[in-house]
């Protein structure tokens, strides 16, 4: 019943067709201008691109109504979010996606990699327990079965055969600490932002579709027009040329694949 | 580091909107601090020892709420008043919602800088005022606020500056701004040319209101 | 007008506790000018502090026009306070307002109606002489000017009471003189009692009725000026006088002379009537004036001059006895002869 | 909001360590703002106009360059002092290098407060100096920086206080700190208890730098 | 020892150039004490500060021990400075730094070897009386020794020329007259100039040999203290004179007098010989002092009296005709009859 009602609140809101999209700066906001707004335009939209700097406040906006929709982060982090902040959000669907990947200027493979050598790895917990994950799928060390996929922190880590000590920085600041350290596990997005090659890396993160990103909405409009039109647009063969054309090297999900 | 004009030209528009945010920013939490920090200020300065409404308990309370306020980081801060900015502005992102934080940062600073500016104030002025038999009010509307008018104006000065400086945060909450800018581009993006003009652009907003707050303070001075 | 009954003032600091004012009677009748006088640190200011209760006394009360202040709450006190007029040795006016601001707001504290502002505020301005600085701010006011502004700020409502700290030791001797004249004349015509402090005996002999002297936080001498100046009991008021009227004559003059040298003093009316002059003519003896200063206090004469009298001694005695008779108060100075 | 104790045992070793992190880096950019604002603040002082080594041209560089570092946001100036940072540290992260951009944003804060100090300073105090002839080091030595002694200290608390702020952005190069913590845990996994255990060792630190600059400058004042 | 010469000194300010001296030319002898007078603003303490280029003149010159101090670059004019001593009204001491320092900050300042620093400031301290207050801050002293250590700092590298701005306008009387006594001394002993801006002629009563008056940046009058005393050419410096040595009968009471009113003045040693004793011994007219004041200039007394002198007008002619035969200057004042 309420979510009903709700729901055509949206759609009285979505008459006037003036919509805000949410991305944190970078490549997902690029691929909202490019590749999202002007399907959205054509359709009659007028839309505003909100800028975060940060990965929660997109998510608090989307939940308070302040932004129709966002695009920033993979399922797994929108699932954790939603439940510890108690909101009610949905993906819509996947978008290609770049994959994290460990940079070095010291080594180049990752047999190379010394005895004690120093990491960064990004500070805020869902890129951090990914870049774990990486450097766990790459054998490098070994991660409590116990502790949540998400939360995986440094001190998760059970064994650590080249004893790697993990410096925890801001993932923005990544690609530039490919200098500063030994290594670095860089999101994608940064990689590219600052345009590294995603070829040079020692190691591209393994990416099931839970670790790519979605465009998502608040609960209550997931049946919207807008939702529907974003899920059209984004499944359009214009969407696929552009992506192919200017996001070279994102993983495309599954379903773009098939 | 080159600046490519191209590029310039090309986000002149978002250069603008990012200039009328942060003066819409500063606009509201300046205004903001100078209705709340202002009183904050005198009542700390007159509430004080030996002063005349001398009220040691509430000038306890209030210095101890302004030094935690100014103790706690601003990200933090800007965090922690979400539920209020909502309340207030209705929405949590946008410059508008970051003036709530701004404002809440700058009120106490203002407030401090206030106090410090009434406490240049020779106190034989204020013991004239009282000698002559004039209400707590009249000495503050007739003798403090025109004594110190020079060096308040210096006060908001330094608050705009500092608030340009913090400004520069509000992106965490999509706030925009020139700083946001400077952060999102020449930051997260790696454009040079865009963090260069932002910077520039920071640079000559802080000169001239630094010039033009030492103008008005210089020129309203009537010692 | 002000009864000052054992007041006491002492402040607390981080070395310790300072008396500034030590058990203090006095009693200052209405119209009269009393001056306290008082090296630096005697408790001058706080005393004079204490009577408008900008320093709240330790003990002690302090009743001016019947009313104790120290039992008044703070809305009364205000009120009182505008009775109370006070200019001080800074003259502390509000630098950013103009001289007509400067006096009208005295004239809002008392709650004066707009309407009568500017008329009352061109009045002052015309009693201290600075109608033509009306829109003038202080800065661009001379010392003497500044002050004069404070005495119009003071008097605005009329009080019945003026009291002044040092309001003319930042001053120029000139400048200093006519603004006492200008106190003077507001005594008179208005018969406001002033409560003057100075550490300049002069400012005292100019104008006061009687007169206080502090040390240490106490009263040690108090009572008419002229008394006082003609003869003071206690050292340190000595030393006062000593720097208005000076009797000394340089060491090694004095061991020059062959005669006996006296002083000789004359209270009051006697100064006039020409006693040296009958002396002289009435008795064989040469007088040599060495140093003499007739002072007028309080418009009476108090004359004092060292002379060198030469003669036989029976007639230097005949002289001395017979200026003694008319009154006058004569010492021998010893000359080392 | 609830505060669980079993967590903060926990935790502690992490907020030990980033105390120590905080301690380091204040400890660091306070040494550098001292030994090299101070020099600079002196330097804006001395060559201003109508004082004893009165030199327009060095005192208008200087303070242009002061005003340019105080006008760029601290996240730029991170940023655009990376290969500064790893030519002095050798790297880019971690709390050392942290040091460097905040050393950098110190200097010249400290530096514009040494020099206001020094403006306090009775002016005759200085003349007299000159009269007796002594060179302007004895000058600098003996009277200027004894006279603006207390207000330095003074000078030097809010400098401290400013870095604790600023020092809470160098998680962004892994800095580390309570400040950092404060944003790591309490803002990006939700932990109140750790963000109210940090902002409260922040506000206590604050409060006791504060106190403890109040007391030197009163205790050394010899006035 | 100092000439100064066509000096002008103009300050320019947001309002316009101010002129502080205005074409000033004096010459002061080594060993003499040199006052200068005049109001506030008159351009005393500009003129002063121009001696030692605290102040550096606009145009004219400074001569100091036969160095044009003007020529001099800053290093060689710091050393000039060195034997140049200043003391200043608020006394500038280093409020930080004992007063063992104070001193001794001057004496490093002139390359003082460390093993003479000890001694020779402590023969300062006994010069300036303050043995005891060697370890003492500022803060903890009174102003009068405040004063001292000003004078100490000021004379711990034997210079040739002491310069006071205002020493002793901050100080009660009392002090002035021992800090007074103190400058006297120290010229005496070390046969130093001494340079002394003051706004009290008491100051200059007391210890100078010459002095010159200033009014707008210039001086407008000039010479030996006794003469000017005598005889003020200039209206300014009649007013500073009579501030001192005070001639005023108040006018009532000068309306009463029957007699004929006259002001006697004697000059140098004439005041000793008992003109006015032998005049009333000779002549039949009564004399009646009004007013009298003999003042020790120099140790050169300086009388002036007003009498009423009673008698037939022919006798009261021959009585003054007489008075001025012996050198008085006598002048009748009309008193209204
Ligand atoms: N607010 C205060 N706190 C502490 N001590 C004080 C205070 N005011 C005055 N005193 C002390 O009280 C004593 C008397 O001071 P007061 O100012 O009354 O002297 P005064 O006679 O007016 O001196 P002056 O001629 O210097 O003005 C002094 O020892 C002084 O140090
Ligand atoms: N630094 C300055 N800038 C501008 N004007 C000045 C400056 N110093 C002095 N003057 C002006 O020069 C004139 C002479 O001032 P000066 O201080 O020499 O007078 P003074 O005789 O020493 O007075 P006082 O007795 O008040 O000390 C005044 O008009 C004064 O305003
Ligand atoms: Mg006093
Ligand atoms: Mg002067």
């Amino acid at each position: 019943g309420s979510g009903e009602e709700s729901g055509s609140e949206g759609t009285g809101g979505e008459a006037s067709k003036d919509i805000k999209l949410g991305a944190t700066a970078g490549p997902y906001s690029d691929m909202l201008s490019k590749a999202i707004v002007p399907g959205l335009e054509e359709k009659g939209y007028t839309v505003e691109l909100v800028e975060f700097s940060d990965y929660i406040q997109p998510n608090v906006a989307l939940d308070g109504g302040d932004i129709d929709a966002n695009l920033f982060q993979h399922t797994i982090y929108l699932e954790n979010f939603e439940k510890e902040n108690g909101m009610d959000l949905s993906a819509l669907i996947t978008v290609p996606t770049a994959p994290m990947g460990l940079y070095s200027n010291q080594y180049d493979s990752l047999e190379a990699i010394e005895d004690g050598a120093t990491i960064a790895i990004p500070n805020d917990p869902v890129n951090g327990a990914r870049a774990l994950l990486m450097l766990q799928d790459e054998g490098l060390v070994e991660l409590d079965p116990e502790a949540e996929v998400l939360q995986a922190s440094e001190r998760d880590v059970i064994t650590n055969e080249k004893n790697l000590e993990f410096q925890p920085i801001e993932a923005g600041q990544l690609p530039r600490a490919v200098d500063g350290s030994d290594l670095a596990a860089v999101p994608g997005n940064f990689a590219i932002a600052a345009e590294m090659d995603l070829l040079d890396a020692l190691a591209l993160e393994n990416m099931p579709d839970q670790y790519r990103n979605v465009v998502a909405v608040n609960a209550e409009n997931e049946g919207s027009e807008l939702a529907k039109d974003l899920v059209e647009i984004v499944e359009s063969a214009e969407f696929e040329a552009v992506i192919d054309e200017e996001f070279e090297g994102f993983g495309k999900p599954e379903w773009m694949a098939e | 580091m080159g600046v490519e004009w191209g590029r310039i030209i090309e986000l002149w528009p978002e250069i603008q909107t990012a200039f009328f945010q942060t003066l819409t920013m500063i606009g509201i939490s300046l205004a903001v601090a100078l209705i709340v920090g202002l009183p904050l200020g005198i009542l700390l300065f007159i509430t004080d020892r030996g002063l005349f409404l001398e009220n040691r308990p509430v000038n306890a309370v209030i210095g101890f709420i302004v030094n935690i306020v100014r103790s706690i980081p601003f990200i933090i801060l800007l965090v922690a008043l979400i539920p209020l900015t909502k309340l207030i502005t209705g929405t949590t992102i946008g410059p508008i919602a970051a003036s709530v934080s701004l404002s809440v940062a700058a009120i106490p600073f203002f407030a401090r800088i206030v106090e410090n500016s009434l406490r240049e104030i020779d106190k034989g002025v204020i013991e004239a005022a009282i000698a002559v038999g004039a209400t707590p009010w009249m000495i503050i509307k007739d003798v403090l606020l025109p004594e110190a008018k020079a060096s308040i104006i210096q006060g908001v000065t330094l608050t705009i500056i500092s608030l340009v400086a913090y400004s520069a945060m509000a992106g965490v909450v999509g706030g925009g701004g020139i700083g946001d800018l400077a952060i999102r581009f020449g930051y997260y993006r790696y454009d040079n040319t865009i963090m260069i003009v932002t910077v520039v652009i920071l640079i000559v907003l802080v000169q001239l209101i630094q010039q033009a707050g030492d103008y008005t303070a210089k020129a309203i001075d009537k010692r | 007008m002000i009864q000052i009954e054992k007041l006491t003032k002492t402040y607390t600091t981080k070395h310790g506790t300072v008396t500034g004012v030590d058990n203090v009677s006095l009693e200052i009748g209405k119209g009269e000018i009393f001056g306290i006088v008082g090296y630096s640190g005697a408790g001058k200011s706080s005393l004079i502090r204490c009577i408008n209760l900008l320093e709240r006394p330790t003990s002690g009360s302090v009743t001016v026009d019947g009313n104790d202040l120290t039992k008044l709450n703070s809305e009364k006190l205000r009120k009182a306070r505008l009775k109370i007029g006070m200019i001080f040795q800074h003259f502390y006016l509000i630098s950013q307002k103009t001289v007509y601001d400067n006096i009208a707001f005295a004239l809002r504290a008392a709650g004066t109606p707009s309407k009568n502002l500017k008329g009352r505020v061109e009045e002052l301005l015309e009693m201290v002489g600075l109608s033509d600085k009306r829109d003038v701010y202080p800065a661009q006011l001379s010392g003497g000017q500044k002050q004069r502004v404070g005495i119009a700020r003071a008097l605005a409502n009329n009080p019945a009471v003026l009291l002044c700290d040092e309001a003319t030791s930042a001053l120029d001797p000139n400048t200093t003189l006519s603004i006492l004249r200008l106190l003077k004349d507001i005594n008179l015509k208005l018969n406001i009692t002033i409560v003057l402090i100075t550490h300049e005996m002069n400012v005292v002999k100019e104008i006061c009725d009687r007169m206080a002297v502090m040390q240490g936080g106490r009263v040690i001498e108090e009572g008419q000026v002229y008394d006082i100046f003609a003869d003071p009991q206690k050292e340190l008021t000595k030393e006062f006088i000593s720097s208005v009227v000076s009797f000394n004559v340089p060491e090694h003059l004095l061991s020059e002379f062959t005669g006996t040298v006296v002083k000789v003093l004359f209270k009051g009316g006697v100064a006039g009537e020409g006693v040296i002059s009958d002396m002289l003519q009435n008795y064989p003896v040469k007088g040599n004036f060495l140093h003499g200063a007739i002072e007028y206090i309080q418009e009476r004469p108090l004359g004092v001059f060292i002379m060198e009298l030469k003669g036989t001694s029976s007639d230097v005695m005949d002289a001395l006895k017979y200026m003694e008779s008319r009154s006058a108060i004569v010492e021998v100075i010893p000359n080392g002869r």
